[in-house]
């Protein structure tokens, strides 16, 4: 048996589908994000940095690119022999197959893989959001707090508080109810969606849960607010810090655009909590003779002859002589023609913006019917 | 279906011509093209061509040489047959401090065991992206001991840069290599490649090591050429021998030539290195960067022109870099002014600091050096 | 794009029902074999011995152990950044879930991941033969016949060829017809689901296959006739040596026995050819004052007191003083108790013989209720 | 969450005794066990107590140390930060053949640099399952500078084999060190582990670099125990000094014993080692093995009694082994008997040659050794 106090097992199943052409032939986890990484990488760097050595990820919609990303996990230092990465898809039994059906559902189905681990405590992660945190702070609280479960949670302006799971708390942070995206919020401070669980309170819920058919066996829907109702004593860590969920084409730009400003507090050049990603061999980036540059992030690979402002540039993307790009994103492999004119556009991987193109207007734009996710 | 070769690539280069930057590292680890080493393009076209077993000769400076070895891991080479293997000079011999045939002796027993036919000898301080599988097709087709590779010079005498390195002499079929001393306009260049088959190259070693006059492997073979079926096959790629920090500089800005880069970074296969996970690098408002190469990292606020800049380097504002290159991690103040120049890792130039070297002579600072 | 010539498609998702408790909650492959080893470790050491780096790995029944055991790679020096080990399971699109049905729709599902590597030549292989073979004199012949595909046969006795696929063919080796399972064979080349198949011809193939409403998705019964029929080049390589389909019980049994002859043509003795599996660390074998041992394959952390003959046990088997063990199979972790007598047993991993039991007649009886495949 | 404490082996260890096991190796690679070497006891001990930065400050005979450590990896401490890290002597300078002190002075930037508070200074030559969490947590319980690791010795006397060893005495709240002359019945003996403040580490090299008088790292330390605050500690698990012939074998045939192999093999965690691929051994009609620790790989038709044979060891009809060590790959022919012997790899003993040593000084087979 391996036996370590705490895993993780990583929710990165879902699609994501107000994500659009990003997601349509690639899970949400695996979207590429600020000029180098994937949306994933934020949640697996945080747990490297927490020394977590043990993440199982699950996986269900369009995974090829989300698991060629993860390989053998060596860009978070998880490709070990004892523990590592784990990735958990959907599996067939002498009952037939069963595709996840809930959050809650899917770490059902890996009961048997966390039986194995032989945890203390289970770290329920999602792999959508763009944040850095110390995972060791809050099982401390976890600890301290004598908790069944601790719920991570972060204060929201009031006015989107309904598209959240509010958290109603006492002066001490411990939970007296649970609101599902409420209408009427009482409360500013929403869920994070980063939980850590007893593993043996939440072994047994996850059976109860599974038996019971008027069940979503959704974490925020069905088990929270069970053990509230049980009497178990839910708690709420308060982060203070950039986090975003970044569920639309809108906040995916927006948080991109964020990394602009040097004085964001994401700072990715933090070389203390560093964000890990899987590298490509490329050359380092070339800005030639013609070009001009202002206000851009821009990653290895990329030749640029044309003109940037505010945008951000992915792993070896082209623009040739006399384009402009203006508030856009260009995703890996990405080619823009001469004199193309972009503003406020998304364009997928390995699009071709043809000569003189002229795209973008108030809304954002994205330009190519479908990302694969692949960078080479 | 793979050739079966094994690579040596033999560290026991001179450094005398470029000390400043091999202080603390071998010719091997000196930085170059804004995140590799130059080894890193003898390993890569090495593991693009199909060579999956490298052996390297080391002398010193193993710390550095380590680090960015890493069991041969960014290069695929941390396998189980075959992969990356160091051979370390056995440093309770007497002859640890003498040459590189001594050195080899200990490690004579491995290159035995071996399963392969034919060694490619080479040195780690050549840039290039070399196809060996079309140059090792030739060693075969020919059957020959020994093929020396060379690369063709039209413009010998005004090439000072060469002068002194090795050149090719044909008397018949006899093939020598002596010194270029730039009297000839066009010749064959000797880079230290050779293809030879592993049969001969131990015994070359072996009677060399007997007869107890020499002290230099590439030494031994060069003085037997003559004892054996030679064949030279000059390569169509561009490779740069880096012995001087004047060739270094020159080689370093070549980069900036579209056509070399492509040719450099991609032809071949793609160049390896070990990564560092640093994020992309960030231009503010304000920032001028001109033909310019510019690894992950930097956050940039000020000019930069005809440069070469490593990883994690800042520039404050209206600080101005032209003709420089800049090593990972230095710091770069506001209003310094950098030109010709040659900068370390983790040098610090303070603010209004005006460094100028010259195209002929590149200023250098030292790693870590600050100049306040 | 990562460019190698021939990479490897290994079939793994097979439950193996013949095999009774040794499948239940476990895939086939992942069956333990020889004391040391599992199914799948004889197909993934021929990739490794002959030199193919780049192996996708189709899953879909209790892949768990499965999955654990492959891990990164790193045994059969599959843990590469370019190419390496892929575990490709059964996924979610935008179109809804879709499981494997029938090896062709396998490879088909995964068309995607096999044009990211943009081979010439695919290999098709499956995760439950017990053999050795040198890939690449295969696909030399292959080369050479100027084939679409080649089929990699053996000679069987007559009267067991209808048990098998059948290759009817002419000197040269080219294939006129092909019987499944034939009631009547004429010949007595049987296929050993071995395929390199040129990847364009294969691609159109898959493609026109899974149009079809009225094919099974299967290589021998649909995608093999269906190219002859097309007038096709189809050869057969001769493979001489040892190869067992283990698909029951008995045969599973009988080609661990074979292990016992020091003259057996496996030879897992064979430095040049090594087996490679995932190691354990555990320490070598004890065998005390009190055991008799004779004719046995014993593995690393068994510990022996009592008498065995004729048997294979696997890592950390315990049998006590007084335990007779003949003609047997004890997989990882079990334990024999004090004078338990077995005769023509397996005893699953993590099974616990009491003391003084009595097991086995004329018939092989396997101990125990179910095996999770798991060692430690 | 985890200790923050950094492993430090060092392998300048006195080989005076046991030249016939380290001509070609280091202590350190010395096979034990049937499939280890000396030091994964003390790897595995760091690793299974959560220390995941190790270094290990070697002396010469690297090849053989290189090829076990494999960048750390089976020890899980191929990592980005810490993991495992070898310390090697700066061959250029003067200092190389001097002391493990000088050899340090290369890497104390690196000893600086590192996120940790304190080091647990050990050698590779103790062989035991050490649970240094709970050693450590005495050490910060007492907020002591340096925390000597000891074992408790019953029967001093008539302990040959612990003569010249580290012995603890105490006077008063003062920490000593001695050398053991035997005249002590009951004493605390030294084991060479110390957990020491980084800060007081750095402080105490450096105080001895400067004055320059010694060269042997432990004794720097040891000779300043009185300078600092010093607790002791004693291990209830078994530590067995492996300095001598004598010491090895009977450390050796001791795993034999159950309780003891029980406690080295699983109390505090697995050892981990360097993995060989061979299959499980056969044994085939005829054989009679009783009392043995056999590695896999083996194929056994003779009689092996009270004997630890290695990987991949034959042992033919009957041939005889006894009380001996049998290292990987030896062949042992048909009828050849052996007794009290200790056979280094890939020995091959004969046709019915008869070796024959005393369990107070066994017969020794160097590596290769070929009896016909």
């Amino acid at each position: 048996m391996i036996k370590d106090k705490m895993i993780a097992m990583l929710l990165a199943g879902g699609q994501g589908a107000r994500l659009k052409q990003l997601t349509e032939k690639n899970a949400k986890p695996a979207v590429h994000f600020g000029g180098k990484y994937r949306i994933i990488d934020f949640a697996l760097s945080n747990c490297a940095n927490s020394r977590i050595t043990n993440v199982g990820i699950l996986t269900q919609y369009q995974p090829l690119a989300l698991s060629m990303h993860i390989g053998i996990g060596g860009p978070w230092d998880l490709n070990r022999h004892k523990g590592g990465v784990e990735i958990l898809p959907p599996h067939m039994t002498t009952e037939g197959g069963q595709w996840y059906d809930g959050t809650a559902n899917a770490i059902y189905e890996n009961l048997n893989y966390i039986d194995i681990q032989d945890p203390e405590y289970v770290l329920i992660l999602s792999g959508d959001h763009i944040y850095k945190m110390d995972y060791r702070k809050m099982l401390e609280f976890h600890i301290e707090k004598e908790a069944a479960v601790t719920i991570s949670a972060i204060t929201v302006p009031l006015y989107e508080a309904s598209r959240f799971g509010i958290l109603n708390t006492r002066e001490d942070g411990s939970i007296y109810e649970f609101e599902e995206k409420p209408k009427e919020p009482k409360n500013d401070l929403a869920s994070m969606g980063v939980y850590i669980f007893d593993w043996k309170i939440l072994r047994e819920w996850l059976i109860k849960d599974h038996d019971n058919p008027d069940s979503f066996h959704d974490f925020g829907k069905n088990i929270l607010p069970g053990m509230l109702e049980e009497g178990r004593r839910l708690y709420a860590y308060n982060y203070a810090g950039y986090w975003r969920d970044v569920g639309t084409v809108e906040s995916y730009w927006q948080s991109n655009m964020d990394l602009l400003d040097p004085e964001n507090t994401l700072n990715l050049f933090d070389e203390d909590w560093r964000i890990y990603t899987k590298n490509y061999d490329v050359p380092p980036q070339y800005l030639s003779e013609t070009c001009h540059v202002e206000r851009a992030l821009i990653n290895e690979g990329c030749i640029v002859h044309g003109n940037i402002k505010n945008s951000i540039l992915s792993t070896s993307v082209v623009v040739e002589e006399g384009a402009y790009v203006e508030d856009s994103i260009l995703l890996p492999g990405a080619h823009i023609g001469k004199n193309a004119v972009l503003k406020r556009v998304i364009v997928l991987s390995h699009e071709d913006v043809e000569e003189g193109t002229k795209l973008g207007d108030g809304e954002i734009t994205i330009f190519g019917s479908v990302d694969h996710g692949l960078i080479l | 279906m793979k050739m079966k070769v094994a690579g040596l690539i033999n560290l026991g280069e001179r450094e005398t011509y470029i000390k400043e930057l091999t202080q603390f590292r071998p010719l091997a680890t000196v930085p170059f093209a804004g995140r590799y080493c130059l080894i890193d393009f003898m390993l890569s076209s090495m593991v693009n061509s199909d060579i999956e077993n490298v052996s390297i000769l080391v002398k010193d400076k193993f710390h550095s040489l380590n680090d960015h070895l890493s069991f041969g891991k960014w290069w695929d080479l941390d396998r189980k047959t075959g992969g990356l293997r160091v051979l370390y000079p056995d440093i309770k011999e007497e002859t640890a401090f003498e040459g590189d045939l001594q050195r080899l002796r200990s490690n004579l027993l491995y290159f035995e065991k071996m399963k392969v036919d034919h060694i490619l000898m080479t040195r780690s301080n050549y840039v290039g992206n070399i196809d060996f599988k079309s140059a090792f097709a030739i060693h075969a087709q020919n059957d020959a001991d020994i093929t020396v590779l060379t690369k063709n010079v039209k413009n010998g005498k005004t090439r000072v840069d060469l002068l002194g390195l090795d050149i090719l002499m044909k008397d018949g079929e006899k093939v020598y290599i002596g010194r270029n001393l730039g009297n000839q306009q066009e010749f064959e260049l000797g880079i230290e490649m050779y293809f030879i088959k592993k049969r001969i190259f131990l015994e070359i070693v072996r009677e060399a090591l007997e007869e107890g006059r020499e002290s230099s492997l590439s030494g031994a073979i060069k003085r037997r050429l003559q004892s054996y079926k030679v064949i030279t096959h000059s390569l169509e790629e561009e490779v740069l021998p880096i012995y001087s920090m004047q060739q270094y500089y020159n080689a370093s800005l070549r980069i900036l030539e579209t056509e070399h880069a492509k040719e450099l970074f991609y032809k071949n296969g793609n160049i390896f290195t070990k990564t560092k996970d640093a994020p992309s690098s960030l231009y503010m408002s304000g920032s001028q960067v001109k033909n310019s190469l510019v690894a992950n990292g930097c956050v940039i606020q000020g000019t930069v022109e005809n440069s070469i800049i490593f990883r994690n380097v800042h520039v404050g504002k209206n600080a101005v870099i032209r003709n420089s290159v800049v090593f990972q991690g230095a710091n770069i103040c506001d209003d310094a002014q950098i030109n010709f120049a040659v900068l370390d890792k983790r040098s610090f130039i303070g603010n209004g600091r005006v460094l100028m070297g010259d195209g002929g002579l590149p200023y250098f600072v030292g790693k870590g050096a600050r100049i306040l």
